[in-house]
């Protein structure tokens, strides 16, 4: 299956008209020794055979395992009007919407999900999508970096260790400092803050669903002429302080928990919403509010003279194809869930992990590492290595949580557990029973 | 259209959350202390189901796409996308997957499928590139070029060597340099000759200093640099490292494999040569390839085959460049390519390359007597058109030309990239558009020269059959309106 | 735009079959004997996959569905169809199903789920109606019509009755006097009066003869008949049994119920109230209950629960009239139906009636300053007006007004029905329609108002911005053209 | 969820502009004594809940049993372009197009279908779609009684059972003499058919899978002045005598094979085509071809004065909605697999029921009933109750058959067996084994 509509007869003409006598001649630009000799990627498959095979694959993926598994990725419900919409064709077959007359569609959605994000981070600009989230901490640190002229960046450990090591690796030619500090409040970091900062980073709610008030940090930053940089979950933002609020200078996150499916790992969407005086210094794209000739309201590209295709090297970033299509999937599902369904959701999270923890912390020798409050998720430690407990539970039907050793050493026996509005109460008691018969 | 937020109204409802199944208690023990909470819900839309279809249906009516017709817009390879591949990638057993599962202990058996998707197409990308091994973290293709350039810091490191530059010929993509500098790489532009990146330029402008190339093979001229093993000779004469850009690999797919023609780093845009939608703008996926000595420095994880044929991740690479990815890469789009991929076979992906060359040669040709085309001489998947006679002649420039053929129902093609030629046309038909469909462009773009000669005003006034006019760009940039605020 | 046969070109593929994957020798032995074989092959369409993909989207452009705006066609209940439902009807556990499974021998096992939906519904829609029990086999209104006809034939052959008309209202639905013309009926009008069928004619044309009568109530105008109770009473006194068309059960969920009122026998349609979809004009679903006395002549297939909880299919029906449907009557449209009745539940669907006849009235009363109704009192979910004024003082019709409206945006109302309101323009608005949305479409019908009377010409050339100016229906009927033939 | 987007407030307002007080005052017209004492459904559910208990009853379901079980309605792949187009909301959400300048997408994609269908069939003019093959062959027969006048129909009983018992249902209280015959050649009817028939009902390929010319029935029934009804399996007309060349007045049948998923027995299709001296006496919809006052192509309804809308009782048929969305399934269906692909899917399936055939008359005792040819279904015998072979082979993954004894009591050891582009040589090997095991 080829997808090529024209026939034999169609080439057949078409080189009469070029003059040639055959495909092959199509390439003689390429130099005889250029030449490969060929391909071995198996014969065309039909659909059927295609759509069999991949039907199998999926088969041997355990998708359906009652999912605690969060760790900044979350298996929040879809309503099902967002893949309605957003496999309609006229916007998922187009491209970036170059030509504004015929992408009005694109634009302004980019426009109402600038919109949307702006309203949930209390920020005054938002870019139309980054990558992910830890691409996104990278462009943030970058931008604070660009604009303090400074090299160092300060980054609180409970920020996700997924972004901490990307950060690692983006950052490692560059010539920056990057400290990474373990810290129960702003004053832990008095002596790592000083004017050689260009940003400090905090995540809240934090990798361990911790939530706590980070102004403190960030009026440590501001002290300091460093950029104050939130990681925050999209979904918490609807019930907690905003960090503008808090004082935050750029926020940028996942925002996969808006509508996106885990699809292992990716598409996912990075997003980036800063203040107003850095709208000129933000990477990636932005759409904005114009009107045609006759003064009727439209929506176009702008600032594009920061882009890559026009500054080139001198760009405030190298993004081009963005994740247009995940924003859209979290601007239907914002839309969907509004101002009171996106908070209520939020608490409804919050009141199973309560429930959960409850239940989890019943059973002996289970204890909670932090003492509060939560949003969604939280971290217990068990009497054995928490790899080993979460191995037992997949027999029963439980991706148990997230065993903290992989990224933290010393904590082997925590276990990160999130609970989104999906879990029943009923899972959540299989899963204490569970835990409680494995240990 | 008005916004989604200008028709909400308070207290409608889109979606009913489920009820709350666990005890009210724990609902009251959750509760955040005031201090924690905002101080205003966020003004989200508060509209009803019915207002959100509407609203986006309208809306994707408002929109063009490779669906509702022919999209030559050069350099972007827009193909049409299967809808099986779409069908696929919602299937349960990938979109419910999370990503953590196979680093659980014994975990790897939850994702059998998955890992295999992403190996294969590691295999199968290899083999069509002439590369050792891919990784398929790269979320897009700027996003390749820069793991790219970061392996080449990762192995001149390793080597010792010291580097500052990296050399882009003149008709590169932005985000060539781009990616290049937010490496940390300082840029050096090479001029093209014929249309091509000259090689004696080149030889001259090569030093220690450069740590590496970024080429694109047929470049975005549509052209095929035949000094390219040359360029690679002297390129590694100096150990710098071959990097090609391959956003134009439609065109050789099967003639030519870029680690035979003396590329070291390979990144591919899947959304472009492998049929994926581009989304509006994305997600896209820009895996990257290396030859054999560079395998070392790949991103972790990595998955690999053990010898009873299953699949696991690895993170053993001491000389790896790290995670540039929080997981596996886009990996949505990786599976749609894969089928794509496994649709095709070798076959299919070689008639690809044939057709997609001779869609842009017949259009070279059909539009030629009518059209000033940048470079006259064969083309390979794409070709350049310059209107820069028609602007001097009747003040027609390619915006122009670009504004009329959106009246006559086509997406226009590039406009004003390639830099290199004045006033650009750079039409990218591809392989999945018939004779009919490209004698209809041609048809159309005849009648724009006719109106360009009798009536150019009338080419100023378009498009006027879409739901609103030219825009006010200028204003747009100057007046910054991001984001919707409610009047007071 | 051109048809799917006139961009066909010859050698051109849709899509590439499965490989043969058993012996060739295998193919050779089913080949058949020339005789057998067509002279030609079929002329089907010869194009590619992007093809048909452009085509139909192209088409569906030129489409306008509730997913696009207000769709007041009144009597079919346009309203917004929840997508979730959409979903549910494509997991393979139901699409893929086939529905002789449970004919096997243990094979209701196979299909517990989807018996327990047939089964369900048939629980639920008996409580919304006051009937004993539903077959889910009819597969849209009219033929649920049949069934109940069929129904009430089979009761009056059991009986031993010889009974040969059946009762309709003036303003019944034209497939009321057609259905009951099919099974074999003799059919006679009842006049209305006020509005509503008049319970003096009523009884002054009942006998003996008489099989049955068949209303809607709510009727096609909108209103409830208080006389109910006295008309049912009066049937049954001859004996004849009560047929209620369910069309309008929107207008009075939760309030009232036909079983209460005196109706033996329901026919609903799900696709109206329960909100499935129309598809362009089906497919619809049209159970139909029944009171327990008439439970012995329901068609079989039935689904049946035994102790132990489980579904089973029963076929010992005796008096049963047998099979109308291949199996189970349409499913995949009962399935979404079920789906939404459980998201409503008890309080959903009172809220449900009782919007529809809010907003009913609503319009009633905000288009009643510029827009003859034609019975001037509190309607149920609908609301007829009537062009009769306006055709006489400006020479616009029903018609007019609807070509008005499809400029403005909006689907007309349902036109030149019901029948006893002259120039009849037919409003429901459904419960799904925001007042911001009615409030736009008074406003519209208030700028046809004003046309109507400063510029009438104007609205004769409407509608304008569609792809099509009005048609030639005549020329249609009488040069028929129903089947595209390639000139020679 | 109730899909309802007015809030209290609106309703306020709006109740304030009609002079009344409550929703209730809006039920006044119903008397009181009327008035139910309310509902007993159950409370409302969210999207969410509806959708996990909908999912959970859909794996109750056996669906993935290997199929093959045909008896007319068959387990055919469908390209998933096919449910991409058919998913806009458009066309679904539409309905009939009674206003045909907004709605051209459904009257052209009608008038398409019924092309598509006269080029099938070879017939004159086609409707827009009947409920499904079943009440379409009742429809059938109700235009040949009205078009000659006559009472009788003569029916071969190797026309699917399944409309068989309907068209008794539906024929009982009509005054029409319904015969059933059981003949190997037109022969065999000559003393049935005689001048007070109707029509002469004949199906190809049979019931039973197998190809005959049925040439001789209708010629039969035209020296009766009897219409010659053709009941016809869609994709075999890709291959055979059309009904057309074999002289068939009406052809009508289920479409379901042409891209329809099984969906537990609908919504299917029933497609009705006639030669053209019927078209005014066809049941149902159709679409015809005309121009506008400018002269533009566009499509209409027409013939709508042989309607029930219209002509009341008089109409030719009570039919309102039909199957618009499955026609247009079947037209999409059709385009994609175009001329040259419908035709080599049939004979697909031809030699992959060949192989089964060969296979499953390997197995000692098991014999071919019928000496073909054949289409892609055949009768095998078994030495056994084929309810019983059937009802064992199920745990080995497979729906094995349809056991014929439920529709012939002569017949119980009978098997008919479908075999489908979608059955491998695997399963049909497993089939195979199977049979033979438990035999
Ligand atoms: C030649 C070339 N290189 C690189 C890119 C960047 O790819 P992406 O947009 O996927 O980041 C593009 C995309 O337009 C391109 O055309
Ligand atoms: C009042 C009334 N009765 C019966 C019907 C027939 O229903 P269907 O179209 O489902 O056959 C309709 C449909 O328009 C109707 O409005």
């Amino acid at each position: 299956m080829d997808f090529i509509p024209n026939t034999d007869r169609d080439r057949e003409l078409m080189l009469a008209d070029l003059g040639l006598r055959s495909m092959e001649e199509l390439f003689d630009s390429i130099p005889a020794e250029l030449r490969t000799s060929g391909l071995d990627l198996g014969d065309p498959l039909s659909e059927m055979e295609v759509t069999n095979h991949l039907a199998h694959l999926a088969g041997l993926n355990a998708a359906d395992l009652a999912c605690f598994t969060g760790a900044g990725f979350y298996d929040h419900f879809i309503p099902a009007a967002v893949d309605a919409l957003i496999s309609r064709g006229e916007f998922y077959t187009a491209y970036t919407p170059y030509q504004a007359e015929m992408s009005q569609g694109t634009l302004q959605s980019i426009y109402e999900y600038q919109t949307a994000i702006c309203r949930l981070t209390g920020m005054g600009a938002s870019n139309a999508s980054l990558y992910d989230g830890g691409t996104g901490l990278f462009e943030a640190a970058m931008l604070a970096v660009r604009k303090t002229g400074k090299k160092k960046l300060v980054v609180l450990n409970s920020v996700n260790p997924i972004y901490r090591v990307m950060l690692r690796s983006y950052t490692v030619n560059l010539s920056l400092e990057l400290v990474e500090a373990d810290a129960s409040s702003a004053d832990d970091l008095k002596g790592l803050v000083d004017d050689k900062t260009a940003a400090v980073i905090v995540q809240y709610p934090d990798f361990f669903g911790r939530v706590f008030d980070p102004e403190p940090y960030f009026a440590l930053a501001s002290e300091n002429k460093a950029l104050a940089i939130a990681v925050c979950y999209p979904l918490a933002l609807a019930l907690l302080k905003t960090p503008a609020e808090a004082g935050a200078d750029i926020v940028v996150g996942e925002a996969q928990c808006l509508g996106l499916p885990l699809s292992f790992g990716g598409p996912y969407l990075g997003y980036m919403a800063v203040s107003k005086k850095f709208i000129r210094a933000m990477p990636g794209r932005v759409a904005g509010k114009t009107v045609d000739h006759d003064g009727k309201v439209g929506y176009c590209l702008t600032l594009q003279t920061r882009e890559q295709h026009i500054r080139r090297e001198k760009a405030t970033s190298n993004i081009c194809s963005n994740e247009a299509l995940c924003a859209l999937i979290a601007l239907v599902y914002m839309s969907l869930m509004g101002k009171e369904g996106l908070r209520e959701l939020a608490e409804l999270n919050m009141a199973k992990a309560a429930y959960a923890r409850e239940r989890l912390t019943a059973i002996p020798g289970v204890e909670l590492v932090d003492k509060g409050p939560w949003f969604n998720e939280f971290r217990i430690s068990l009497p054995l290595d928490a790899r080993i407990a979460v191995s037992r539970l997949i027999d029963k039907g439980l991706a148990a949580g997230f065993p903290l050793g992989r990224y933290y050493p010393d904590q082997p026996n925590n276990l990160l557990v999130a609970v989104t509005e999906k879990r029943t109460k009923e899972e959540i008691g299989i899963l204490a029973e569970g835990l409680e018969a494995v240990l | 259209m008005r916004s989604i937020f200008e028709i909400s109204v308070p207290g409608r409802r889109g979606v009913e959350l489920p009820r709350l199944d666990v005890p009210q208690s724990a609902a009251q023990a959750a509760e955040l202390p005031a201090e924690l909470l905002r101080k205003e819900p966020a003004a989200l839309p508060e509209v009803a189901e019915v207002d959100v279809v509407r609203h986006y249906t309208n809306l994707s009516r408002m929109n063009f796409g490779v669906d509702v017709g022919f999209y030559p817009l050069g350099s972007c390879t827009m193909k049409y996308n299967p809808k099986f591949t779409e069908a696929a990638s919602r299937l349960p057993g990938f979109a419910g997957l999370h990503p953590l599962l196979p680093q659980l202990r014994r975990g790897g058996m939850l994702a059998q499928g998955a890992l295999e998707v992403l190996y294969e197409t590691d295999r199968l990308l290899s083999e069509i590139t002439g590369m050792a091994e891919f990784t398929m973290q790269p979320m897009a293709g700027a996003h390749g070029e820069l793991t790219g350039i970061m392996l080449m810091a990762a192995y001149h490191r390793d080597k010792g060597n010291r580097k500052t530059t990296i050399l882009v010929p003149d008709s590169a993509h932005g985000t060539n340099p781009a990616s290049a500098a937010v490496a940390g790489y300082q840029v050096v532009t090479v001029p093209s000759k014929d249309g091509v990146m000259d090689p004696e330029a080149f030889e001259s402008m090569l030093d220690d200093q450069v740590a590496g190339v970024m080429m694109t093979n047929p470049n975005t001229v549509g052209l095929f640099n035949p000094y390219i093993k040359r360029i690679a000779d002297a390129a590694h004469g100096v150990d710098a490292l071959m990097y090609y850009d391959g956003a134009n690999l439609n065109a050789i797919m099967g003639y030519a494999k870029p680690g035979e023609l003396g590329f070291d780093i390979v990144h591919l845009n899947l959304h472009k040569t492998f049929a994926t939608p581009h989304g509006g703008g994305g997600p896209g996926s820009g895996p990257v390839g290396v030859v054999d000595r560079l395998r070392d420095f790949l991103p972790v994880s990595r998955v690999v085959q053990r010898d009873d044929g299953t699949y696991a991740l690895s993170y053993d690479y001491p000389k790896s460049i790290g995670y540039i990815a929080p997981f596996y890469g886009n990996f949505g789009v990786i599976l749609k390519a894969y089928a794509y991929i496994k649709a095709l076979g070798s076959e299919g992906l070689k008639k690809v390359a044939a057709n997609a060359v001779l869609n842009a040669n017949y259009l070279r040709v059909k539009l030629g007597d009518r059209w000033q085309v940048g470079h006259d001489k064969p083309c390979m998947h794409e070709v350049v058109f310059s209107a820069k006679d028609k602007v001097e002649k009747y003040g027609i420039s390619a915006l122009d030309v670009a504004k009329a053929l959106i009246d006559e129902g086509f997406h226009p093609p590039t406009v004003y990239f390639p830099l290199v030629v004045p006033e650009a046309l750079m039409i990218e038909p591809t392989e999945t558009e018939s004779k009919e469909t490209l004698d209809s462009f041609v048809a159309a773009m005849a009648r724009i020269a006719d109106k360009a000669e009798s009536d150019p005003e009338s080419l100023h006034a378009s498009p006027c059959l879409t739901p609103v006019g030219r825009l006010d760009e200028v204003g747009a940039a100057r007046k910054l309106d991001l984001c919707y605020v409610e009047e007071a």
